[in-house]
């Protein structure tokens, strides 16, 4: 017997200016079952979301929601149709609380009245159902990234949605709250709630999805069965090529002398920090959501300076309390945040490649010359594999990878010593991700360090060459290389006695 | 409003030809027609306190009035206990939130007024009349309650002046570019209607009216373009002399010769006038009326007898023959010559003149 | 899908489709004052006409420097004014000082662009509101020291600057020297967006003022400079004013707002980092050409003001609607 | 999740702006008026007095206060104002019976600008700078060019609005206070507020959870040009007659974007309010009744004035993360 689908897109096509980004795609989804949708960084996936959540108008192709067909102009029908996203993008209000957050758009009110305390009530239930432990009256701008996903997520349940689509909903979680999410998902499977799930995390896709549709370039390659579909056949899907080698290969050689080291460092987000980057290593940092990973690494390249401790590079004193004290003395940064704090969208690529060395020249260099050569820079670009037609083209057009890549060529141009990477691939596909880990390996080989702080655990313990890991704003423990993610979870969660740490208080 | 009143522009030509009454050589204390009214029940023994709401000084006319004003309360140290000025920004909202705190203030003695706009302040100078007296200048106001208004013959006085002037140097068919401040205001718009019609009667072209924001550069442009259309400019009339030079300049620029021109008393002008020996008027709205208005005042509070209800000051012109007595190289190009100020306290520095 | 062949049809460089946009707005009403008058086709008028619309020119490229940057500077007319009365109160009809004071001038204007720029950058003011109020006081500062009223008046070789028309110069015919004070102010702001790295900085400053500081930019330095680049534009317009016209206490009242309204028609983004100095030059000769045209026309001096209005709009919902239609 | 690491940063209780900053104007009124002598200002019809200071400044800034909210901003307002009072007072011709036809088609003019700014701002994409600066202009230039046909004067009865009163209180006042409870009732507790909020926040997020931005952001401008009109009605009826430089001479453009940015409201949009603005049209008003008692020179006022408006502004932008352009 066949299931009615609760979703149905039948043909679905989008073009934009220059880029097809979509080329009739069928895809369904079944009462009660969880569909991932896989693909590289611009296959359509996000575009095909924000269709069926009425953002933009198909060219062409049909949705039907359990058999009727729909049109949706904006997003309020298809919210009205039950649908409801969980965008890639954040799109709360800062200044707002979290259940005025939570209630945007779908407001409970009497002939125009607000009802706050029901709004209140309701909030609460929502958060603890995800799994965030705040108060519906604190402000969003207090919150984390990772509890303001958790916001967008409570906001997504209010709808009582029956079909959920969730655009890479884990990018900003780490290892914990990721499982809850999980669970979360499960159980709304149980209750009939139709899943769209879409992630670049190929464990994640393989543990909670029941099928497994794949995009490349806008097209459809093939819906599986989830046990029909091993991690290899996807990646293959997606890049249309073998992966092999996800993670580069460890140093022949050993690291050489310290690099970086901080000593008894402190701010008002962590302490006691005792921290050293040698030569041709590369140093992960894991943690849970505010254990101060990311902290370090805003100290480390002067952002949110320590206020106490001393900061050494090849052993001599490093005064650290400006980005650009930062940039000058050779320590590269690329945030977490791409869009907001790694990016001039609407700059060139070319201009964002040359954003440090523009920087820290003096006032008077003439912009296009020697280093700052457009034909110095398009090689470092191309040295680090930068897509684009046209390196004068605004780099918000890119890829995220792409994007990601610019900014890595961006520090390579400058020479730096040591790159601080945050995130690095938040949101990047598997192929770009392979391609942005070989070059952290081979920048590190060429005798200069890294420190990459990441909540995605797999990534940490395949590319670092050892594993600080943070618990309430202290250093809990180093895992070598080789540890098991269960090693760094006991340090994370502070459960394990840390043989080198006192106890947490 | 009207701005073309025959009745008031026959009114005021009779009055520019009128022989003022009052102290020889004190322009600011003479007046013209009949009318006195009895002020006896203002008298006030002592020392005394004059409040004064002024609309702003948002141009170098009201600044010279100021001065003046202030200057002739100096003379009078010994019956004036205090001067107290409110500048109102030329809002008049806020002229007439001044005023009632002023009033309710309790400070003051009398109350002199120089209104932003005539309508708006009617209420607030009505209010205030009954509770002290109220001397208006300049501007007027729509009641008959202040003790009297001050103010010189007026707009059509100015106008025809101006304008029978020019008339007179053109020849029927000639042509006159006349150069405004902005339109609406009341004492501008009947200067050229005056004007307008004195040019109309005598068969004289205005080839433009042009409004300059008393902007010289505005000013100037707005000649050159004149100019450039190729058409001949035999005479620029003006409804205010601020910005007479910058019009001539763009004359100078284009190196054709001097027009026939109205402006009015500022000293620029003046020098101008006399070193390029124009053909010119300085036709005036003095601006020694604000040292009438304190001189009023303090008239009403000895309880004597004052021109009223309206209080018509002479209104001269600079003309070639007087010129010379009015170019004072010491004083500040834009200083209006009328001032009546020489003899006051502080001259000339305190108009920004050299010592 | 970046590397996809259709991608090579994205748009072209922004930059040079907002001087296209600014050169042809300029061309056609330029074109209409000449149908009026063919004689503004003459070099001496045309000379004449990039005379008066100099200052318009210099304040609009210090105002993109603001506006790159993603601010506005509303303290513009003001520090105009100020020159002006400064200029006339210090030399004070004598020419010996002129030099020395104009000297003073430019310390003047920068003090203010530095104030502006600190405000902006460490107090947090945004720009409208930081400029706004330097807008007041500078202009309360400067009728305060002049009483009110014009004191004192320019010399000849101060007024030349803004006014003096070489004659029997080859090819052009004459040639007023406030047309070179333009070429050469308009060649430095040029140089210093395109000829140094300041110009990328301002733009990436404007685009995305976090990312340029995490990559050691010093955005508040490149904030500060931008508010005395437009300071140092104001008090050269100022000179130019007070030399073109004489002395008078509105000599800047409103040019602001032009300067702004040039930048925008010209294609500069407000809020920053799109725009080049070609966006500010076009656009302001455009406005000014506008009112030239308005002024010819005859048209009430009100509805002038009107039609105006209704141009900024058009001009910029034309630039809206190109680039809906190219996204 | 509350770690030991938050509780290092201290977060101490702060007073909201709008009370810190009607205090310290009313504190600076106060000082003034005993330091110069003037304890008649202290009196009830002192301080009536100076709260109606506040009504026309009050009134607009309320209105600019919804744009600002929604992320645009209102440059036309000062245009309106005088196409209000001058149409107000064309209509009425003094004849009382024409007071409802002229407030009508007053609220009837505004609307039609709230319409067309809004429509520019949200449909067609304009920069709202750009946008309302030009139908500012438009505004202006027709008003100046027809105002000579348009003479006239409001009716007897319609100028009790601005002077009468009710048991002392002048009804503008009643006015005012009513129509701020009203716009801060309508901030807070409604739909309508709820989503000025959200559009002027995220507009992006506003969109995608469902709200019709465009709407939202028409009708913040129809509220702004709604209470300019309200303001231009008070104008005239204060003015007897409405002269198309009222809104211009008064700067209420520019005067309303600083009362409100100096209330605490941002200009990004998204956060603030209206009591914040009243606080600072209140410093306003104290401001220029102080420096009248100090009888400080009409161009030093403007020095500090200026400076003030800096520092009002400083005092909380300071704190501000991040940029500021
Ligand atoms: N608003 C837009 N305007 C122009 N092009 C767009 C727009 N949105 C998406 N695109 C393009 O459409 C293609 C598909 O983008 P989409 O965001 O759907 O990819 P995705 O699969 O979600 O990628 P990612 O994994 O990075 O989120 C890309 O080439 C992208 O550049
Ligand atoms: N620049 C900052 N300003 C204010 N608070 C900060 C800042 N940086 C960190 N914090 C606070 O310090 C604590 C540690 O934050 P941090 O961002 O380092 O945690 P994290 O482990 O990186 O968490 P996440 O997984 O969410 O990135 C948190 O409470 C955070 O809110
Ligand atoms: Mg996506
Ligand atoms: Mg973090």
């Amino acid at each position: 017997m066949t299931v009615e689908p609760a979703l149905a897109m039948t043909g679905i096509s989008k073009a934009f200016p220059g880029v097809r980004a979509l080329d009739a795609v069928d895809f369904e989804c079944l009462p009660g079952e969880v569909h991932a949708i896989c693909g590289e960084n611009g296959a359509g996936k996000s575009t095909l979301m924000k269709i069926l959540g009425g953002s933009y108008r198909p060219d062409a192709g049909e949705i039907r929601l359990a058999g009727r067909a729909v049109h949706f102009t904006h997003p309020r029908q298809a919210a009205e149709a039950g649908i409801a996203i969980i965008h890639q993008e954040l799109s709360l209000l800062p200044h707002r609380t979290v259940a005025e957050n939570i209630f945007m758009g779908r407001e409970i009110a009497k002939r125009g009245m607000l009802d706050k305390a029901a709004m209140r009530d309701r909030a609460a239930g929502l958060l603890a159902r995800v799994g965030a432990d705040v108060d519906p009256q604190t402000l969003v701008s207090s919150l984390s990234i990772a509890v303001q996903q958790l916001v967008e997520i409570a906001k997504a349940l209010l709808l009582d949605a029956r079909i959920l689509v969730m655009d890479e909903p884990t990018a900003a979680l780490d290892e914990r709250d990721s499982r809850t999410l999980l669970n979360l998902v499960r159980t709304l499977r149980g209750e009939g709630v139709s899943i769209v799930y879409i992630s670049h995390r190929m464990p994640e896709v393989t543990a909670i999805a029941d099928r497994i549709t794949v995009l490349k370039d806008g097209r459809r390659i093939w819906t599986r069965r989830t046990g029909e579909a091993p991690v290899g056949e996807i990646v293959r899907a997606m890049v249309g090529r073998d992966l092999k080698d996800f993670y580069p290969a460890p140093p022949s050689s050993a690291p050489g002398p310290v690099l970086l080291a901080v000593e008894e460092g402190a701010n008002a987000y962590m302490r006691d920090i005792a921290f050293e980057v040698r030569t041709g290593e590369i140093v992960g940092v894991a943690g849970l959501e505010d254990s101060g990973k990311a902290a370090l690494a805003q100290a480390l390249v002067g952002d949110a300076p320590l206020t106490s401790g001393t900061v050494f590079l090849r052993g001599q004193p490093l005064a650290l309390r400006t980005p650009r004290q930062a940039t000058a003395a050779g320590i590269g940064y690329l945030p977490g945040d791409r869009k907001g704090e790694g990016l001039a969208l609407r700059q060139s690529v070319r201009d964002n490649a040359l954003l440090a060395l523009r920087a820290i020249a003096g006032l008077f260099t003439r912009p296009e010359h020697g280093r700052l050569a457009p034909d110095a820079i398009d090689e470092k670009l191309r040295a680090m594999d930068v897509r684009a037609a046209d390196f004068g083209q605004e780099i918000g057009t890119l890829s995220g990878g792409n994007q990601q890549k610019a900014i890595i060529a961006r520090w390579l141009a400058q020479e730096s010593d040591v790159l601080v990477f945050v995130e690095p691939t938040r949101g990047i596909d598997i192929a770009a991700k392979a391609a942005i880990y070989e070059t952290m390996r081979r920048f590190a080989d060429l005798g200069r360090g890294i420190v990459v702080v990441s909540s995605d655990m797999p990534e940490l313990i395949g590319i670092a060459d050892r594993i600080v890991v943070m618990h309430r704003g202290r250093m809990a423990g180093t895992v070598p290389r080789g540890a098991q993610e269960e090693d760094v979870m006991h340090l994370a969660l502070g459960t394990s006695g840390a043989p080198e740490k006192e106890e947490s208080p | 409003q009207d701005f073309n009143d025959p009745a008031e522009f026959k009114k005021q030509r009779e009055q520019l030809a009128m022989t003022p009454q009052g102290p020889e050589g004190q322009p600011w204390a003479q007046h013209l027609g009949e009318g006195m009214v009895d002020t006896v029940k203002y008298k006030k023994d002592g020392q005394v306190t004059l409040c004064f709401s002024n609309a702003g000084v948002f141009n170098p006319w009201r600044v010279v009035g100021l001065n003046n004003l202030n200057a002739e309360a100096d003379l009078h140290k010994d019956r004036l206990k205090e001067l107290i000025v409110v500048d109102a920004e030329g809002k008049d909202d806020k002229q007439i939130s001044d005023i009632e705190a002023l009033v309710s203030g309790g400070k003051c003695d009398a109350l002199i007024v120089s209104p932003n706009t005539t309508a708006a302040l009617t209420p607030a100078v009505e209010a205030a009349c009954g509770k002290l007296p109220v001397i208006v200048f300049d501007r007027g106001v729509n009641t008959s309650c202040p003790v009297t208004y001050i103010h010189p013959v007026g707009g059509y006085g100015f106008g025809i002046t101006s304008g029978e002037f020019i008339a007179g140097k053109l020849k029927k068919g000639d042509n006159v570019l006349a150069l405004r401040i902005m339109p609406g205001v009341d004492v501008l718009e009947t200067r050229y209607s005056a004007a307008k019609n004195i040019f109309d009667e005598a068969g004289i072209n205005v080839i433009g009216s042009e409004f300059t924001g008393s902007d010289r550069a505005k000013t100037k442009s707005v000649v050159e373009d004149y100019i450039n259309r190729g058409v001949k400019i035999d005479a620029v009339w003006m409804d205010a002399g601020d910005t007479a030079t910058a019009a001539l300049e763009a004359f100078e620029d284009a190196g054709l010769p001097y027009p026939v021109i109205s402006g009015e008393d500022q000293q620029d002008f003046l020098r101008k006038w006399q070193s390029d020996k124009l053909t010119a008027i300085g036709p005036s709205y003095p601006t020694y009326q604000w040292r009438t208005a304190v001189i009023a005042a303090l008239d009403v509070l000895d309880g004597k007898q004052v021109p009223g209800p309206e209080w018509v000051l002479p209104q001269p012109a600079i003309t070639q023959d007087v010129l010379a007595d009015y170019v004072d190289e010491r004083m500040p190009p834009l200083h209006y010559s009328l001032c009546g100020c020489q003899d006051l306290p502080g001259y000339p520095e305190r108009w920004g003149g050299k010592k | 899908m970046t590397t996809a062949p259709q991608a090579s049809a994205l748009p072209r460089r922004p930059a040079r489709i907002a001087l296209n946009a600014g050169l042809v707005i300029f061309v056609v009403l330029y074109a209409a004052i000449a149908f009026l008058q063919p004689n503004y086709l003459e070099p001496g008028l045309f000379m004449n006409f990039l005379r008066r619309a100099a200052p318009l020119v210099i304040l609009a490229c210090g105002q993109l420097y603001v506006i790159l940057t993603g601010g506005f500077d509303l303290s513009m007319g003001a520090v105009a004014t100020l020159v002006v009365l400064a200029a006339s109160i210090l030399i004070n009809g004598d020419p010996e000082t002129t030099w020395a004071v104009i000297g003073a001038l430019y310390v003047m204007g920068i003090a203010v662009g530095l104030v502006n720029g600190l405000v902006v950058a460490f107090l947090k003011v945004p720009s409208i509101i930081a400029t706004l109020g330097a807008m007041l006081s500078v202009n309360g500062l400067a009728l305060a020291w002049s009483g009110g009223a014009a004191r004192g008046d320019l010399p000849e070789n101060f007024r030349n600057l803004g006014r003096l028309v070489l004659r029997d110069v080859p090819f052009v015919g004459t040639l007023p020297l406030a047309v070179i004070v333009l070429l050469g102010f308009v060649a430095i702001a040029w140089w210093g967006l395109n000829g140094t790295v300041y110009g990328k900085r301002a733009l990436v400053v404007g685009d995305n003022p976090r990312a340029a500081e995490l990559a050691g930019t010093p955005v508040a330095a490149t904030r500060i400079l931008a508010f005395v680049v437009s300071a140092v534009s104001a008090v050269t317009a100022g000179i130019l004013l007070g030399g073109f016209s004489g002395v008078s206490v509105n000599a800047g009242e409103g040019l602001e707002l032009q300067a702004i309204a040039a930048c925008v028609i010209g294609g500069a983004q407000l809020l920053g980092g799109r725009g080049s100095v070609w966006s500010a030059v076009f656009g302001a000769l455009s406005l000014f050409a506008l009112f030239t045209l308005l002024n010819l026309l005859g048209l009430p001096q009100a509805l002038r003001d009107s039609i105006q209005g209704a141009i900024l709009i058009a001009a910029v919902g034309a630039t809206v609607w190109r680039g809906r239609r190219r996204a | 999740m509350t770690t030991d690491i938050t509780r290092i940063t201290p977060r101490a209780p702060r007073l909201p702006v709008s009370v810190l900053l009607a205090g310290l104007s009313l504190g600076f009124y106060i000082i003034i008026a005993l330091s110069t002598g003037e304890t008649a200002q202290l009196s009830a019809s002192g301080i009536l007095g100076l709260f109606q200071r506040m009504v026309a400044l009050g009134l607009v800034a309320i209105g600019q206060t919804f744009v600002i909210l929604v992320g645009s901003i209102d440059l036309s307002v000062a245009a309106l104002i005088s196409a209000v009072a001058v149409l107000a007072s064309h209509v009425m011709q003094g004849d009382p019976t024409m007071m409802l036809p002229a407030i009508v088609l007053c609220l009837g003019l505004c609307l039609m600008v709230g319409l067309i700014n809004g429509a520019l701002v949200a449909y067609g994409g304009i920069n709202p700078l750009i946008a309302t600066l030009g139908t500012g202009l438009v505004i202006q230039g027709v008003l100046a060019a027809s105002f000579g046909m348009l003479q006239g004067a409001v009716a007897r009865e319609f100028q009790v609005l601005a002077y009468g009163g009710l048991l002392g209180v002048p009804y503008s006042l009643v006015l005012l206070a009513a129509l701020s409870l009203a716009a801060a009732f309508v901030l807070d507790r409604t739909l309508f507020g709820a989503r000025i909020y959200a559009v002027g926040g995220n507009p992006d997020g506003a969109r995608l959870a469902g709200i019709r931005t465009e709407q939202v952001i028409l009708s913040a401008h129809v509220v702004a040009s709604l209470f300019a009109g309200a303001s231009g009605l008070y104008l005239a009826a204060r003015l007897q007659s409405g002269t198309p430089w009222i809104g211009r001479d008064g700067i209420y453009d520019l005067e309303s974007i600083a009362v409100t940015v100096i209330g605490g409201t941002i200009l990004a949009g998204g956060k603030g309010g209206v009591a914040g603005t009243l606080a600072g049209v209140l410093l306003f008003a104290s401001l220029d009744a102080g420096f009248n008692m100090l009888g400080i020179d009409a161009f030093l006022k403007q020095v500090l004035r200026g400076a003030i408006v800096i520092a009002a502004v400083a005092v909380h932008a300071v704190r501000t993360k991040g940029h500021v352009a």
